[in-house]
Parts: C-alpha cells; structure tokens; sequence
C-alpha cells in the first residue's frame, strides 16, 4: 500500500487502487517495447497502451471466485486481475517460471488460480468459453459472474452472434465487454460494421446493454459494478461497450498507415492515467510525492518482475512432448 | 453373464444413460437430442429421466456450442456434445483445433478439458455430397485430441466411460450405418479401454486393418477370403488417436501382408498414415505393397450406383488382399 | 396456359398463376411421398407442404436474370423458379436426366441456367454465396437482385450475422428471405432465439426489413415484388420473415415428438392454397371446372415427369470420378 | 533476357498486381488486405493502384467473406481471397470443404468455382499454439481443391496466373518464414505450371522430398550431406493436390532412399500420404525404410528452444538421410 493513501477518504482510496493499476500496466507495457527491441521478448506484441482504464475499471468489480476470458491484448487484463507483474513478465521472457511455463508467450496469459482463462488469439474464439464458463456456474448453483473481454472486430465473428443469442436465450451471467478501440487492426469501425452502435446492437439480443466512456476509469468502474450487480441480482448476461482507444499501434509490426496522427493525439488528451490524475489533484486526493511514491513502487515490482523473468529458467527441451495430454498424478 | 439383445443405438444410448446417472457433473448437449428424441433417435427418452437442464436442446450454433461444451468442461462439468454429424463439426473445427486440443497446452499444463464430442459420420445412405464425410481420420491429425471409433456393440456401450473419465478431449465417431446393428451385449456392460486396438478376427495370411463403418465390410471379406483359405487377421483400430502401432505392426509381422480399409477419401485419409507407420517400422517384414481400400476421391454422389462405387466394398477388400496374397 | 383463363381478369390471372404453382409443389411432393415409400427415392426429403405460398409468391417477383440460392427444403424454390418439373423428379429418382444429373438428389437440386444456385444441406451454408453472387452483380454493373432462402434456423449461425453485416456493409442486393416454419427440426422458435422477432432482428443490422403472413400467397407476392422494387431502385439489401408452417415432418424420419397434433390442424386452417381457391371463389376468378382444369394439367405434367424420370437412364458408373474439377472443353 | 532483385514478398506482390491488370474480373478481398497494407505488407500498394472496389478490406467475418468469394466466383469474377493466416481458415472450413470444393460435382458439373484463396501458413515466429499451423497438407485432403505451396521466388511470381486461369478452386499456401527470401528473378516472369513438382537439386544417393517452408530446409541438409558425399535429390513437391506422383517414384527409383520432410504434424501429415504411395508403388525400389521428418505432435510452443525443437531441422533431415543411407 502506498503510504501517501493513509490519510484519504474511501474514494481516494479506491481511486488510488485504479491509478496505480493503470501505471502498472502502463508502464509493464513501456518495458516491454524497450525488451522487445532487445529481442528478449519475441512473437506477436499487443500493446494496451491507452485502454488502461477499462482493465482497472472493470477488474475491480469481480470477485476473486469469478472468471474472465481475453483476448491477445491481454496483459492489462492479467495484471489488474491480479495475476502476478513478475509470472506475466516471465511468460513473455518464455521462462518456465511464467504463468503459461513459457509455453503461451504474450498472447496466451492464463492463471487458473485466478480463474483467468487466458489469452485466446484467435478473434472472437474466447467467447463461447465464457458462456460455457457461465454455464458450469449456473448448473452447479454458484453465483458467479464470467466477463470476456473482446474488440470492435470480434463483433462482426459469427462466433460473436451465436454467444450472445446463447447467452441470452439461457439467462447465463456473461460479462461481454467490448473494448471498442475504433480499429480491427487497420479496418475502422465504420468499415467493419453496418451498424456501428455496438451496445444498440447487443440490446437486440434482449440483454441489458449501455455504452461507457472507457477512457475514464472511474465511469468504467461503476458500469462494471452495476453491470456485475445486475447479473447477480438476476441470472443473464449484460454488455458492456467500453469506448476506448489504443495510442500504439496495432502490433509491433504495425506502420499505421489507416489513421492519422492527429487522430492519435487527440485521443491522447483523454488519456486515462491523465484525466484520473488531474481528477485526483482537484480533489486533493493526490500530491506531487504521492504519485511519485506510486511510481517508485510500480517501477521497483517491474524491476522485480524483470530481473525474476530474467533470472527463470528455459523448460527443458526434453519436456516438449509434456501437456499435449493431461499428466496422471 | 447375463446377456441382453439389443442394438448399436441402444447401447450408446445407454452408456449415455449411465453416465448421466452416475455423475451429476455430466450432461447432454446438442441439437434436438431432447424433445426431438436425437437426429438419429439415439438419445431418445433421456430428456424425460434427465430433464431440460441435463439434456440440453441448443439453437443451431455448432461454435458457441461445442465452445460451451469446452468451458463448463473447465470449469469442472463433464460435458458430452453431439454435434449431429460430422458434415456439421467443420463450423466448430476452430473450437476443437485452437481451444479444446490447445488449452492444456497454451496454458502450460493448467488447463484441462474434460469434454466429450459425440458425433455420426459416414455414408452410404444416398446423403450426398454434404452429409456424408468420414472425417475421423483426418480428426486424428490433431494432436491434444482422442479420436475413437466404436464399431461393435461392446465399444458402443463401454466405451463412453472412460471417454468421461479422460481429462482430455475426447471424439467419438458412431458411424451411421451402425446404429441398427443389433446383437447380444454382456448385462453389466464388460469394461473396455481407449488405448488398444482389437484384433476382430484372428489369421495368419494377411491383415486388414480398419475401424468404425468399414469394420463389417473387413469382416465379410474376411469370410469370403476364408473360403479360399487364406484366413485373415481383421485389426479394429477403436481409437485412431493415439494409434496402437504396437497391434498394428505385430499383425503385419504375422502377416506380412496388408490391405487397410477405411473410408476417408484415399489421398491424405489415416489409411496413410497406417501405411507409412508400416513402412518405416516393418518394411522389411512386408512380402507385398501395403494395399489401401478407400473411398474414392469424389464428393458423395447421390444415386446408389454411384455411391457403391464411390465406397469401400468387401469385394474390393477381397480383390486387394488377393492382390496382395499373390 | 389454362383454358378457364381466358376470361380472367390481371388479378385474377396472376391468382391463377400462383394458384398453380402452389398446386404443382403441393402435387410434386404428395408424388414423392409415395415414390420415397416405394423406395424409388432414398436419401434425406424434406417436405414443403403447407409453404407453398413462400415460393409461389417470391418467385413471381424476380425476373429471370435474378438469382436464386436455397436450401434442402427446396422442391418448392426449384419448381416455382422455373426448373422443368421432370428434371426435378428424374433427380429425385438419381437418373442423369435429372437437374444436377442424379449427383445431388432431394437436396441439391441445381439449374445454372435459370440461375438457381441449390440445393444447400448445410444450414445457413447458402447465405454466403448468395452475398457473393450480389456482390458481382454489383462489381459488373449488373441490376440483378439475388434472393437467398433459408430457416428460423439459420438464424441462429454464425454466418447469418456475417453475411446481414456484410450485405448492409456493402449494400449488396440480396433479398434475404427467412422462412419461419416455427421450428428448427424439434426446436421450437423460443428454444431457438433469445429474441424471436426474426424481421426485427434483421432491421438491427440496418437493412429494411418485415414480417408477412407467409400464408397468403398474395401477401407475398406482394411483398416480395415491393422488396424486389426497392433493391432496383436504391442498392442494398431487404430482408423477409415469411411466417409459415409445415404440416408435414421435418424429413422423412421425424417421429414429431416435439409438437401436438392439435397445432398441426389449427395451421392447416390456414392452407395457402385453401385460402387462395376461397378468395378466387369468392371473386369469381376460379370454377369448380377451371379448379379441376388446373388439377389435371398439373396431374399430367406431373404423370410425365414421373415418366420421364424412370425412363431417365442411370449414369454410367465409369463416369464416377467426374465432376471432381472441371472438364476442360 | 533481364532479372531483377527481389524478395517474396515483392513477388507475390507483382503477381497480384499483374493479375489485377490483367483482367478485370479479378479483385482481392480480405482482412486488412487494402488501407492496413496486408498483415505481412504483401498487397501493400495495391489499394492506391486499384481502389477499394478490387482491394476489398472485409470486416472479421472469414466465412462469409470466403463463401462470397465462392459466390462472386459463380457469377463470373475471379476472386482472390486472402485468409490472413491457415490459423483463421478454419472458420471458413465449412465454406470451403462442403460449397467451394463440393458445387461442381453437387449440381452434376454446372457450376465450377474458379476461386483463389491465399494464406499464409506456417511456424517459426514465436507465435505459438494458436499462429502456427502448417495445414496445407491437411487441406490436401479434399478433393476438388488444388493446394498450391510456392516455395521459390520464382513460384511466388508466377503460379497465381495458373491458379486463376485454373476453374476449379485453388488454396495458395505462403510461408511465412519466405517472405524476406530475397533473390534474382527472370523479368517478365518465366510460364509455371500448377501440376509438377520439381526437381531443385539433382542427385542420386537420396530422396528429399518436401514442399514449401521446409525447402530451404531441405536444401541445406542437401548442402550439409554433400559435404560427405551424399548427393540428394531435392523434390518441391509444388502442388500437394493432385500430387505428381511420377516424379516423386521417378526420384524413388533413383535413389532408393527417402527422407520426407514436412512441417505438418506427423500423423496423419501429407508425408504419411507420399510414404504410403512409395509403400504402394516402389515397394521394392526402397534400400531402406521411408524416413519422415516433421513437426512434433504438439501445440507450438511460444520458446523458442522449444519451438525450435518442435520443428524439423537441417540436422534431423542430415540425421534422418543418413539413417537411411545407412
Ligand atoms: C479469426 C481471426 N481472424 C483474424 C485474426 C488476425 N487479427 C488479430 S487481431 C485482429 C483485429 C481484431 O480487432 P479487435 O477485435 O477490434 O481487437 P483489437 O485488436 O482492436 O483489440 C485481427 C484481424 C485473428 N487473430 N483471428
Ligand atoms: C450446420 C447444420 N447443422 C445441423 C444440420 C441438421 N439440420 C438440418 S435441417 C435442420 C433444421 C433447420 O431448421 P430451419 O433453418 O428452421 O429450416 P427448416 O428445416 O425449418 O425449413 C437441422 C438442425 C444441418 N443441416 N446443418
Ligand atoms: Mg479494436
Ligand atoms: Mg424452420
């Protein structure tokens, strides 16, 4: 706990929690390009950089006995979920000491403890998982919520159509959280969709559905603890559409030729970390030292993180064959 | 022993039965295999016993719902999808590939999947060009998964529970024209395992090697064969992955013939994948090519005649061996 | 040309001609019951009976360079569109005579020529194809106007939310006609769909959309040439619900466990070409004679095509391997 | 005659825009295939020569989108549909194994379907379990597709005119590890054919045989084993359906020694169908077993150690020869 947040009120603190997730991501994701262009990190990045409010905002609403399927651009999700900074690090360090054993790499998270269902690469693959998930809960009697997390383009999937009908028809308590960045890679929104109001979209399937400005954490936090409240309260899913942007490009191997940089930096004044700050100073709920005691922690558990991912071994290339098929024990 | 006549369909229905009784945590999950009583009438009467939670119509969406089936597997239900046939499991093949065979894997040993995946394949009921693949072979290429292929009415009624009790997922093909085969089956079921092949029938002149539909034309022409004295070794592969290259190759090394029946199309179908495990670990035991009985490379036609034609027939099964007899 | 015609009004010739069509389908396949009982026809069949009023008043609404694709269940679609009755029959019975040369059967019947593009056997497997047929019509400059046919059930693919994104996205011309018999096998609409106002639904995607009484021939014909009109004059796609019933089974292995009796008779009030006689009745369009005409001529068209289709030779089985890739001429 | 430097990636590029010139028909559809500049920068540019109308950015939909290139084709245009990767396809599967493979026969030779999809496909990125299928080989399967794999620059420039003047519906399959092969190129492009395989390395003592990603693979292993007096002959198989099976027994029958390499899975990978071909066909012409090099039976690992270990090597082809050299 930072020491600067003794003294606030039960909002200060709560929206210190959300700050300093967001710099936890953040600034896990500034290493990771620098460890990228070192090559320590390989394989196919998806950087978060400028969602950061939509993975602390909504992770705070679940309880620990929930579960939350991702997607590829899902380092944010992991570490506001609380999968540990240092297990992340190592899995993009494709140490054994990671939290997939090496084995999954950026894209494929997963921290069964946490009941964090990983990572699934393949656009819209994630969410009949999560209505399986659901499912399993609401036949074995247990209040428990799912959310997936999915993009703008995972809409357009026929996967997407299926799962929300499913969901809906047998009042399974799905969290669907699109994370509407405006892009699928270089295709706006736009070009994407014939009906580019997601959430009216979703409502059509009869599920409780609304849009939130997922640049501002504190919004996305009360939709989510609305939302998750809903479902508790009476079986069946809801939507969520956060409306958020990301700042880098789609991958590390992205020339963003599709948007303009005006477009980018415009966006960047909305920036989550930003606008949660500046909010926090108007109220007196954050100083100078304190943000810059927040800072040091982040950047010390990421140094951590380094030197342990660093430090993790290579799984033996005698295990390769190991985990095609579940070990006896 | 006591025995009980009953038929293919009503063994799988009653290991269905069994399963459902014996672990809450399983259940049925399909199209219309409650209220309609199964596509192929198979899980007829369980929507009564079982209700509407337990056997589970679903809308049709092959994705989402085998991908259910994957989830509420991990999250600790032992779920049995049927996907109706497999001309179906195409629409659902991005589930099964990249998550119900890949999950352990990608999540470094985490994540089981515990699903079972019932579906009808095969042909020769005049179904056509798309409702009539036999693509369990082609299945067996994917590494994570189990393929079985009961064929006799023991396998049909033993073979669902430890499918069940695997940790991993599991495909179960029941070909089609099996369903009204019918026989007398051991009352309590005998137990059976996943991992073997069988030998149907046991002879020292050649091996013909097959599984699931294409078993009963083996086994005729196995008859027909005898006839003319040369008396055959019939393998049931049962599970096409893992293959048990060990019964494989000890009937080739008996043998030192074989035709292999299956009724995938020839090029690329598991009938190859047999031959090739034949050539690299027992090729000098061979005293013949290895013979393969396939269906032809043409999509299913309709009309009958063309059909036989199309299909692996005990005729053609007998020709090859005489081939390779010599 | 019926004689008792001659005298008809517009009206009441346009009645007469949708009145035959409905008549034809209905007659074809109480033919093919008992052919299929005589074990002359095999394989899957699918009935039509009690939707008569679908086909017969959609095809009258597109000109012959429109296109067609459709299902199964499309004895109806193929003879409403124009494909010669005998060459229906004579694939039915597999002879090389028949409209896809005894390759297809109940299932797949083709006819290039009248651009009827099948004979789908995999739900929803027709609604892409029918996208790209629209989709070069408009690439060539073309006015042509594609309708794709296909079931409450299909709603429930993927690749229905694909293809009515797609269609809107691009504003393609495709007629999309749902044909809501209520029932997908033994699935009852409400098992089917969390939202089972299939018209609406569709108008979620941003394309014009309506339910018709799928009952009342008239009713679609009317619909169909009003959506018909509007795709020539302004490009995009249109989509029915065309709310229908069978009184027969799904196919022919349907045991009908999922449904009452009762219900069965209550929709056969409803019989479309009951309805169709009692209005011309009424009008005086349609005499117990000109009725009987009618019946005969399709009796004897349908008695020939019987003929044709058992004198029909079989392919030669040499000739298996054909039809794999294209025969170079 | 004139060359110029190129890379793969450029080739493929220059074949598309030809083809785009050349007939009007013609159009490229796909994800992020127009303003994005393709995933892997190969229709970079197209977009400003040709317009949104023929460089058509598709949303995330591969079925629809790839049954509309089937659609588009039967109406007389000549798609190219790109599938961002082999990973992503087999969300279409069903679109291309029951309509685009399937229509010519169903309809009784009415319709043919001259389509032509593009993947990449491949492993060796680091891009895991999920992104690094090797399934053409799989796709072999089928019939009624041809399956194309260039593994040359001068391939990459030049099968996709063959490919679309071809009726029938052709899967173009691109390794990703090709792209940045940078090399000479006759300029205007020589004439390929889509129908034999090639001979890229001539020699007698054995048999290499692959396709694809693995050629340079191959290649070197051939490098390696000449330096011990080995000559191998190096057969690209090109075209893994139809398979041009002469050439693959006339290489046989040269050297009685094979080693398959294949980046596929190994059971049940296009090497299983060429080692049963051999078995049936040159029985006799083979001085030791088939030996096969492939790609462990394992979702890919993200390690690299690991995915290093998972996929065949110049050193296990070098190995694997001189098992069978003996
Ligand atoms: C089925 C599938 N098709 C294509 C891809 C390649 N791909 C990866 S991410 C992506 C864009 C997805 O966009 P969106 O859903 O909006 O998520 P975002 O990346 O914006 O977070 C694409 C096309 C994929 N991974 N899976
Ligand atoms: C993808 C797929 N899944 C399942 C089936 C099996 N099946 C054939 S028809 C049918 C019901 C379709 O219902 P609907 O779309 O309403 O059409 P209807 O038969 O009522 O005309 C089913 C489940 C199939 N042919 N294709
Ligand atoms: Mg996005
Ligand atoms: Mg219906």
């Amino acid at each position: 706990m930072s020491r600067g947040s003794r003294a606030l009120s039960a909002r200060g603190k709560h929206r210190t929690e959300l700050l300093r997730q967001m710099v936890r991501i953040r600034r896990f994701e500034e290493r990771c390009v620098e460890l990228y262009s070192a090559a320590e990190i390989r394989g196919f990045m998806h950087l978060y950089i400028g969602e950061e409010a939509v993975a602390a905002g909504l992770m705070q609403a679940l309880s620990a006995d929930d579960a939350v399927v991702s997607t590829y651009r899902e380092h944010g999700h992991a570490l506001a979920r609380g999968v540990p900074m240092a297990s992340v690090m190592a899995e993009m360090f494709g140490r054994s000491t990671g939290c997939s054993r090496g084995r999954g790499g950026s894209m494929h998270l997963f921290d069964v403890v946490r009941r964090f269902y990983g990572g699934n690469a393949i656009v819209g693959g994630g969410l009949p998982i999560a209505v399986g998930l659901a499912l399993a809960d609401v036949m074995r009697g247990r209040p428990q919520v799912t959310a997936c997390l999915f993009g703008d383009g995972a809409v357009a999937e026929g996967e997407f159509h299926e799962c929300l009908n499913l969901a809906a028809l047998w009042a399974l308590p799905v969290l669907f959280c699109c994370e509407n960045n405006l892009y699928a890679m270089g295709t706006a929104l736009a070009r994407e969709h014939a009906a580019t109001d997601l959430a009216l979209r979703a409502s059509s399937y009869g599920m409780t559905s609304w849009a939130v400005d997922g640049m501002d954490v504190e919004a996305v936090a009360a939709a989510g603890n609305r939302a998750v409240e809903t479902m508790r309260a009476s079986p069946g899913p809801c939507f969520l559409e956060l409306r958020t942007y990301r700042f880098r490009a789609h991958s590390m191997y992205d020339a963003e030729r599709y948007r303009g940089k005006a477009e980018v930096e415009q966006w960047k004044q909305h920036d989550p970390i930003d606008q949660l700050t500046t909010r926090m100073r108007d109220d007196g709920e954050l100083t100078d030292k304190s943000l810059t005691t927040l800072e040091a922690e982040v950047d010390s558990e990421l140094d951590e993180a380094v030197a342990e991912a660093k430090a993790g071994p290579l799984e033996p290339v005698e295990d390769l064959m190991r985990f095609v098929y579940t070990e006896q024990s | 022993m006591t025995t009980v006549h009953t038929t293919y369909r009503e063994a799988v229905r009653e290991a269905l039965r069994e399963a459902l009784r014996a672990d809450e945590r399983v259940f049925l999950m399909g199209e219309d295999v409650g209220r309609y009583g199964g596509c192929f009438a198979v899980s007829l009467g369980l929507l009564e016993e079982f209700g509407p939670d337990r056997v589970r119509d679903t809308p049709l969406s092959e994705s989402a719902f085998v991908g259910a089936g994957i989830g509420a597997a991990l999250a600790g239900m032992r779920p049995i999808v049927e996907i109706m046939t497999v001309n179906f499991s195409l629409l659902a093949l991005d589930q099964i590939l990249n998550n119900a065979a890949t999950l352990l894997h990608m999540s470094g040993g985490q994540l089981s999947v515990p699903l079972v995946i019932r579906m009808t394949t095969g042909a020769g009921r005049q179904l056509a060009a798309q409702h009539s693949h036999s693509l369990e072979g082609w299945y067996a290429h994917i590494p994570g998964l189990r393929i079985l292929t009961p064929a006799t009415l023991e396998d049909a009624r033993a073979m669902l529970r430890p499918a069940l009790e695997c940790l991993d997922p599991v495909l179960l093909f029941e070909h089609g024209s099996l369903y009204n085969t019918a026989g007398d089956l051991a009352e309590p079921a005998d137990e059976v395992d996943i991992d073997t092949a069988a030998i149907r029938r046991a002879g020292n002149d050649i091996s013909l090697i097959t599984y699931g539909g294409t078993l009963p034309t083996a086994l005729a022409a196995a008859d027909q064969l005898a006839t003319d004295n040369i008396q055959a070794d019939v393998v049931d592969l049962r599970t096409l992955r893992p293959l048990d290259e060990a019964t494989i190759l000890g009937s080739v090394r008996r043998t030192h013939r074989v035709v292999v029946v299956d009724e995938g199309w020839r090029s690329g179908s598991l009938s190859a994948e047999i031959a090739a495990r034949i050539a690299e670990h027992a090729l000098y035991e061979l005293d013949a090519p290895v013979e393969r009985v396939c269906t032809a490379e043409v999509p299913m036609p309709y009309a009958k005649h063309m059909e036989d034609a199309a299909l692996p027939q005990a005729d053609d099964v007998v020709a090859a061996a005489r081939r390779a007899v010599g």
